[in-house]
């Protein structure tokens, strides 16, 4: 389905790829943020590990001019999303309102479908019941729904923050700023690599950091568009 | 018809010619073909239902073997609903295991039945009459199986209910655009299809069936007989509808396992992105499916002693079907392999690798069990017409055939887009449990259902061998005696 | 009927167990469905809405959250004391209310309109649109005991979503569901 | 499953049809947290909507600013303080997972006494009951009192227990943990000193450098203050018309900075102030950098053997002359010395040496925390020589009580410290950790100290960052969750009885004394003329910093002479132990505190992604040499013990180092952390390094043998080669 520009919003992260330290506190604040259960290592071993964005570290070259790459990995929030025309129900779907892809868990019935055919694998799906050892539970965020096991889940670019925002300037009768919405990932990054905001609102700070020439998209040649634009990392080079 | 029956007469009233040459000639053709080696209607009745009431301590010891792994299926089933999927070995990236290669395989084995049924029959085949019914019954139990694996492998199976179109107050309707929607009502279409075509043509046999019990199988058999009296009107429509569903069930055929095939050709996924998927799988079904149908012939034929009605000519006819689909199935196989392997694209080298690299082992008894083995025997009439041979050779086509699903869905799976997400995958306890507990459950069924229903259809091969000597030209039937001599 | 009528006394016996047999699982199964939804229990307090709504209170003035945020909320012990310390102080209820108080327990109240974890609803939002409380609360100061008048399940708020003018923007599955 | 729901049972029964529908009809209504009504509604609290509450976090020593998020009386997130001049709006892993240390189902809820030491059987001890034991043993022990503090200890505790201390003649408190241990806060401080007769920690401003130089620092992940650090290099990476910099990383093992860098040089353990100072010879040499610096660097560097200095750093010797160019010629270049190197045994020689570039640019980017108005001041750090120095009074028995607050000397110190056998000579343990840790299960007892999401407290920010001294506020954000009290109210209350500490410590309760030191500061940044509302804004705005920072000179050289360049002497034959040990603190666990938190324990580390365990990264030639691949367990010895873990085939690390993450190996400290992983920190002796001040924990040589047995990592990657067609795909 084609997005019309219409007086929605186009919800768009920009991951600087040279400024993400792989530290960690995007994983950890969206874990917080979104009640997103630990796996247990066993879990992990067996390749469950439940986290909504990961950071994928690649190997260049060989010792001593070995190099490691970050990539910052969560929903895509494709404009022409693979897992929604395959969701039986529905539960998959892209919102009109705020042009990003929705996982409605009460309407999920988990048939994994949309897991299998997200080519960046950010999907998970809940083998178990979620647990929080008491009285953990009490952090969870009213927020966000508890994921009942079999389900799908996955990155939702922080609806939850994206919906208050909304309302709250619905009810104060006044437009949204650039930078009054932020999910919890952009809003921990020591380095700022993470950049949140509406594409079509030409003066926010993602519109303008779109159109730089470092700029890519993961696997752009599977015509998913995506709303998350990378910056390809630099390279200072030493006595030139 | 009946009339056209009457007229003529039955041919094995005629003596044996007089020339001795002649006279071995014929012989050996009745001994070869069932349809020139006629018994009175009453003695096929006989025969029928007296395996009906056949159950010695074998059957028994199989029945208890079987209920026990069916048994064991439904309880690793509820502690599977109980305790979540995370206790089979899915994970991350391999999220579709054995459950949809199952799904596959069971439709596959359901595939050839109506199929040889439907097909054959329109094309006016001889050789199925007596395996028609024993072939249906595959594609009902088949299927009604494979539509298990849709409910056993969806995380929350109380809200499977979702996916059929209900109006309800919230506008909510099934994804129309979802292969896997489309999948079901293939399914779902098919199996209606199937007992439909099966049923209908049990009729006469259940009547039959009918006049010769006593007690609550009389009731039993004149209730599903629906009252069919045998009149000629009855015989009429019978032929009417029969033909119809044979002509209407082929395309819903073809239908279920493109549909199938689609679920994965349709998605974002090296290894199964792949455009020739829709046949390959309609041939690669026909193909565990007519394997399928030969081993039942076999284990019919022994256990309930049918000799009589099963032949050496049709274990081989079916053991040249079976060839000509091994060709075929070569040349998809090879076809898509070839693609892949020419086009160099990574990912796709990638999921090739991976079959010759750590699933080397499986991949290869796959090739062998599928393409070495049938290939490098079934020329030879007598290996078609062994059935011991034919058994092994039908046991290792099913066995080829699961692998390759299993490495289709899970293997191409756990090699996707970016390789940070690479994992391989091994099957846990309720997987293996849940899938031989549905072969059993499969093996089950069709046992009780054979001491149930006549699994010959007598009145079948009764025609068959009644209008052997007459064929039909426009509305007459004529005699062709002469053509036999 | 003949059927049944021509049954043996043996096959009757069956006939009839199998019958109760079903029977008694479905009525098994009702029982936990009823259990499970039906929370119209009675309340620690006898809290009379329509006597709190003749004497002029208006719905804010407890539930002080329903302009400003998703949840109207429940008044504190202390709000309902604010009055009750002096007001109708007789009455065996209010007596009750003055137990909680001196014992500095909340009054554990039954939930009487409640949504699922997985429905985000905000009354705020709602207010700001002009929806009357009466409109999915019915009309709550005629009762003396409050209780769910309509059924708010999903189909409740689309019917209502259809109707307005930014039908579309309401229409999106996160507006409710995150 | 711990507990049967109802639907629990309708799913049991689901496996006919029948009830899985009905199992889809009953609403899945279970909430996991309910609303519950109030007695007293707080004003400021509505159902349904958040407040925020600022405070500081003290997941570690840096002090960054942190707003919590509360609803309805649970604090659901922390958040970066978005005014707070060291984090500003960001925040750690670490400093997010402060929650599960709120919440964590292992707490000490309420003082207890424990019968045996290590029995870990507590007995519930009332309050009153508790401060009075408090106080009797305080009274007994009089001078013998030993007060042991750490990172977790918030300022204004330092301060009451150092007036305790003082008050009463017994020496002053010994704050000294892991955390300053790897920060290496003593050899930094010392070198500071040395150089610029500074002895504090040093801050960097990142933000307009051109070249930075780090020595072993991992100042993005687990470095005195990587949050700060972080925003730092987020500006540095993204300076004006497009200029990036360049960051140079000299290791031994690749850090998340060395993965950063654009350069990584892998440095041989011990030899970095050998290249430090090739790097000034080079410059000096050459002129690079104009005749000014040249000289300047002259003036320090010795005679330094430049080949083997590239030997020691696996480049050319020409690589090591363009980056000298480079540096030299920088605008405003910087040298930042740290983690390993600093534990070494020549560590002091070795942040001198670096520090000492910094000299060369006029230490443009280098800064020092300015002082405050007040005599407020950073609590310093101890060096181990006075860590020692206790142990030996606790194994002579001079001390009759020990107390211990955020702290675990027993797993902060290495066994050859003594420590265990020094503890079970004190008469008296009082712990007032939150968690039975390592030393509360020798404790008698524990009076548990509010988390710092439920108590007071300010913290004297140190580095600080664009030289804005700062004083970070600490307020509670919700309610105690149990029955803990404030460890400064049980402290004051305790002290009352002792005659000569009610005088010196005369507040009623710690608030009061927090009030007394902040409104005592002159208007800051949020302003404020009276106390009333100086104190009100110092909680809502985090803290208490200038507008503007001071007026303050780039810090002037203060040293002469030429540096020490001499080479870091290890433990063990290299005969025997062909391998350099390298310790790294986790940058999700830190020193091991982390390790009781799910968040975590369960995030992936950046470099392996591997979690929940420990793991010994080794060259893949060295791998290959050993026959060990990804999962083989080997035993990595060093004179002073041994332990077995996983290997993990890691590239970006030198052949002749292997590399262990410290964090895990806990005996205690909560269900998340017992029994995983080892503590590699058993590797280390207890030496001293050069100066006799510090821990030289970055001096072991071990010897590493395969073991029969295999252990699967937790690793989130791939556990599949993708082979050389698959590309990364960026």
């Amino acid at each position: 389905m084609a997005e019309e520009q219409s007086n929605g919003h186009k919800w768009t992260m920009i991951v600087d790829a040279d400024k993400c330290t792989g530290c960690q506190a995007c994983v950890v604040a969206c874990h917080a943020e979104n009640n997103v259960p630990v796996s247990s290592e066993d879990e992990v071993i067996r390749g469950r590990a439940m986290h909504w964005m990961r950071i994928e570290r690649y190997w260049e070259g060989e010792y001593p001019n070995v190099k490691a790459r970050f990539l910052p990995v969560f929903c895509q929030q494709c404009g022409n999303a693979p897992c929604e025309p395959v969701c039986p129900v529905y539960a998959s779907y892209h919102s009109t309102e705020e042009n990003i892809n929705i996982q409605v868990y009460n309407r999920c019935v988990g048939t994994r479908y949309c897991g299998n055919n997200c080519p960046y694998r950010v999907r998970i799906f809940n083998f178990w019941a979620p647990r929080f050892d008491a009285p953990l539970e009490q952090q969870l965020n009213p927020d966000v729904t508890v994921r009942s096991p079999g389900v799908m889940e996955k990155c939702t670019f922080c609806i939850q923050r994206i919906r208050r925002g909304r309302e709250q300037a619905n009810i104060e009768g006044r437009p949204l700023e650039d930078g009054e919405i932020i999910p919890a990932c952009a809003q921990a990054c020591p380095t700022d690599a993470l950049v949140f905001g509406d594409k079509w609102d030409e003066n926010s700070r993602v519109a303008q950091m779109v159109p730089s020439e470092r700029q890519f998209k993961l696997l752009e040649n599977l015509g998913t568009e995506p709303a998350v634009y990378y910056l390809k990392g630099g390279e200072t080079h030493v006595g030139e | 018809m009946l009339e056209s029956r009457a007229t003529i007469g039955p041919y094995w009233d005629e003596p044996l010619p007089d020339d001795e040459h002649l006279a071995r000639q014929v012989e050996h053709g009745r001994e070869e073909h069932l349809m020139l080696d006629a018994r009175p209607p009453a003695e096929l009745n006989q025969l029928t239902l007296a395996r009906m009431r056949q159950t010695g301590p074998r059957f028994w010891i199989a029945l208890a073997g079987l209920g026990a792994l069916t048994l064991a299926f439904f309880i690793a089933w509820a502690i599977q609903i109980v305790s979540g999927l995370g206790i089979t070995g899915l994970n991350r990236s391999v999220m579709w295991g054995p459950y949809i290669a199952n799904l596959i395989y069971f439709i596959g084995i359901g595939h050839a039945g109506t199929f040889i049924s439907a097909a054959l029959r329109l094309m006016r085949m001889d050789f199925r009459r007596p395996i028609a019914r024993a072939a249906e019954t595959i594609t009902l139990f088949g299927l009604a199986c494979a539509a298990l694996f849709p409910i056993i492998h969806v995380g929350r199976i109380w809200k499977l209910f979702y996916m059929l179109p209900i109006p309800n107050q919230r506008d909510l309707w099934p994804n129309f655009r979802s292969a896997l929607f489309w999948d079901m009502m293939a399914i779902t279409t098919y199996l209606i299809g199937s007992t439909l075509f099966m049923y209908v043509a049990l009729i006469p046999d259940l009547a039959m069936a009918r006049d010769h019990m006593t007690g609550w199988r009389r009731k039993l058999y004149s209730a599903l007989s629906l009252g069919w009296r045998g009149t000629e009107g009855e015989w009429h429509r019978l032929e009417v509808v029969s033909n119809l569903l044979s002509f209407v069930i082929i395309p819903v055929m073809f239908s279920v396992h493109t549909g199938v095939s689609w679920n994965l050709s349709m998605a974002i996924q090296p290894g199964w992105h792949s455009a020739i998927f829709g046949p390959f799988f309609v041939v690669g079904a026909l193909y565990s499916g007519v394997a399928a149908v030969i081993l039942v012939m076999i284990i019919v034929r022994k256990t309930m002693r049918f000799g009589y009605f099963m032949r050496e000519e049709h274990f081989n006819a079916m053991g040249i079907f079976l060839l000509i689909l091994t060709l075929t199935w070569i040349y998809f196989y090879f076809a898509e392999w070839i693609t892949n392997w020419y086009g160099n694209l990574p990912l796709e080298k990638a999921v090739q690798a991976m079959l010759t690299g750590p699933l080397a082992p499986l991949f290869y008894l796959m090739l062998f069990c599928n393409i070495v083995v049938p290939l490098g025997t079934l020329w030879s009439r007598r290996v078609r017409t062994s059935l011991p041979a034919m058994l092994v050779i039908g046991i290792l086509i099913q066995v080829g055939m699961y692998i390759e699903r299993v490495l289709i869905v899970s293997g191409s799976l756990s090699r996707n887009e970016l390789p940070f997400n690479w994992v391989n995958y091994t099957p846990h306890w309720p997987e293996v449990t849940v899938t031989l507990g549905t072969l059993a459950f499969l093996g089950l069924l069709y046992m009780v259902y054979t001491r149930f229903v006549p699994i010959i259809p007598v009145w079948e091969v009764y025609e068959g061998q009644a209008m052997q000597g007459s064929r039909r030209v426009g509305r007459a039937v004529m005699s062709t005696r002469t053509e036999v001599h | 009927m003949r059927r049944v009528a021509g049954l043996s006394s043996r096959q009757r016996l069956l006939f009839g167990g199998a019958v109760l047999g079903g029977v008694a699982i479905v009525v098994i199964l009702l029982v936990i469905v009823i259990a499970q939804t039906s929370a119209a229990d009675e309340q620690p307090i006898a809290f009379n809405h329509k006597r709190h709504a003749e004497n002029g209170i208006q719905c804010q003035f407890c539930h002080a959250g329903v302009a400003k945020g998703p949840v109207a909320g429940i008044p504190s012990v202390e709000k309902c004391m604010g009055c009750h310390e002096y007001v109708a102080t007789d009455s065996p209820q209010i007596q009750r209310l003055h137990g909680y108080w001196e014992r500095q327990e909340p009054i554990p109240w039954k939930r009487v309109n409640e949504q699922p974890s997985f429905v985000y609803f905000n009354h705020a939002s709602h207010i700001a649109a002009a929806v009357s409380c009466g409109a999915c609360h019915g009309a709550v100061e005629e009762m003396t005991v409050a209780e769910p008048v309509v059924n708010m399940n999903m189909g409740f708020c689309l019917d209502c979503h259809a109707q307005q003018e930014n039908k579309d923007a309401l229409w999106d599955c996160a507006v409710c569901h995150r | 499953m711990t507990h049967l729901t109802r639907r629990d049972f309708l799913k049991v029964s689901a496996a006919g049809t029948a009830t899985a529908i009905l199992a889809g009809c009953a609403q899945e209504t279970e909430r996991w947290v309910a609303l519950e009504p109030y007695v007293r509604a707080p004003e400021e609290q509505l159902a349904g909507i958040p407040n925020w509450y600022a405070s500081t976090c003290r997941m570690c020593p840096a002090g960054c600013g942190i707003i919590v998020r509360v609803m309805n009386g649970r604090a659901v997130k922390i958040e970066g303080n978005p005014e707070h001049p060291v984090n500003r709006g960001k925040l750690c892993a670490r400093g997010q997972s402060g929650l599960q240390l709120l919440y964590n189902p292992d707490r000490v809820t309420g003082a207890v006494r424990q019968g045996e030491r290590g029995s870990r059987k507590f007995e519930p001890l009332a309050w009153n009951e508790a401060i009075n034991t408090l106080y009797e043993k305080l009274d007994a022990a009089d001078q013998a009192v030993a007060i042991w503090t750490g990172s977790a200890t918030s300022g204004h505790l330092c301060d009451l227990f150092a007036r305790y201390a003082g008050a009463v003649g017994a020496p002053a408190p010994l704050r000294y943990d892991l955390t300053s241990a790897l920060n290496s806060v003593g050899a930094l401080a010392a070198a500071n000193n040395a150089l610029f007769g500074q002895a504090t920690l040093p801050g960097y401003t990142l933000a307009q450098a051109d070249v930075i130089f780090s020595f072993g620092a991992d100042f993005l992940g687990a470095w005195l203050s990587a949050t700060g650090f972080g925003v730092e290099f987020g500006q540095f990476r993204s300076q004006r018309f497009g200029k990036r910099g360049l960051l140079v990383q000299f290791e031994p093992k690749m850090s998340i900075t060395g993965a950063k860098a654009d350069r990584w040089v892998p440095v041989q353990p011990g030899a970095e102030a050998l290249v430090a100072g090739a790097l000034l010879r080079i410059i000096a040499d050459e002129g690079f950098g104009g005749a000014e610096r040249a000289g300047l660097a002259a003036a320090l560097a010795g005679e330094v053997d430049l080949d083997a200095a590239a030997a020691a750093c696996d480049v050319p010797l020409a690589d090591l002359v363009a980056l000298a160019r480079a540096f030299a010629e920088a605008e405003r270049p910087v040298a930042i010395p740290g983690g390993a190197l600093a534990g070494a045994s020549n560590g002091v020689a070795a942040v001198t040496a670096v520090q000492a570039l910094n000299a060369l640019a006029g230490s443009s980017g280098l800064g020092f925390t300015p002082a405050l108005p007040t005599a407020l001041a950073a609590p310093g750090w101890s060096s181990y020589a006075e860590v020692q120095a206790l142990v030996e009074r606790m194994s002579a028995g001079q001390v009759r009580l020990l107390l211990v607050h955020g702290a675990n000397p027993v797993y902060d110190l290495p066994p050859g410290s003594g420590i265990a056998d020094a503890l079970a000579q004190v008469e008296t343990i009082i712990s007032f950790n939150p968690l039975v840790d390592e030393t509360s299960a020798l404790a008698d007892y524990i009076l548990p100290d509010r988390t710092y999401l439920e108590g007071w407290g300010y913290e004297v920010v140190q580095p600080a960052f664009r030289g804005l001294p700062v004083v970070s506020s600490q307020q509670p954000v919700v309610g105690p969750f149990h029955d803990v009290r404030p460890t400064g109210d049980v402290l004051l209350t305790a002290a009352r009885g002792i005659p000569a500490a009610a005088a010196a410590l005369p507040w009623t309760d710690e608030v009061a004394f927090i009030r007394e030191q902040i409104t005592a500061l002159p208007k800051g940044a949020s302003g404020g003329d009276d106390d009333e509302v100086r104190w009100a804004r110092f909680q809502q705005h985090g803290g208490w910093w200038p507008e503007a920072a001071p007026e303050s000179a780039a810090p002037e050289l203060a040293a002469q002479g030429t540096l020490d360049v001499a080479g870091a002497a290890f433990d063990g034959e290299a005969a025997q132990y062909p391998y350099y040990l390298h310790l790294f603190p986790s940058v999700l666990l830190g020193d091991g505190r982390g390790a009781s938190l799910p968040w975590l324990q369960g995030a992936p580390d950046p470099l392996t992604t591997v979690s929940w365990q420990t793991w010994v990264e080794i060259n893949p030639t060295t791998a290959q040499a050993l026959g060990v691949d990804h999962g083989d367990v080997v035993r990595v010895e060093s004179p002073h013990g041994a332990v077995e873990v996983p290997v993990y085939v890691f590239p970006g690390i030198r052949p002749d180092t292997v590399a262990i993450p410290l964090g895990q190996g806990h005996s205690d400290l909560g269900r998340y952390a017992r029994e995983r992983g080892s503590h590699a920190l058993h590797l280390v002796g207890a030496a001293l390094d050069d100066v006799g001040a510090n821990l030289a924990w970055s001096s072991a040589r071990v010897r590493v043998t395969k073991l029969d047995k295999k252990q699967a990592l937790a690793r989130l990657e791939s556990t599949i080669d993708p082979g050389e067609d698959i590309h990364v795909p960026f």
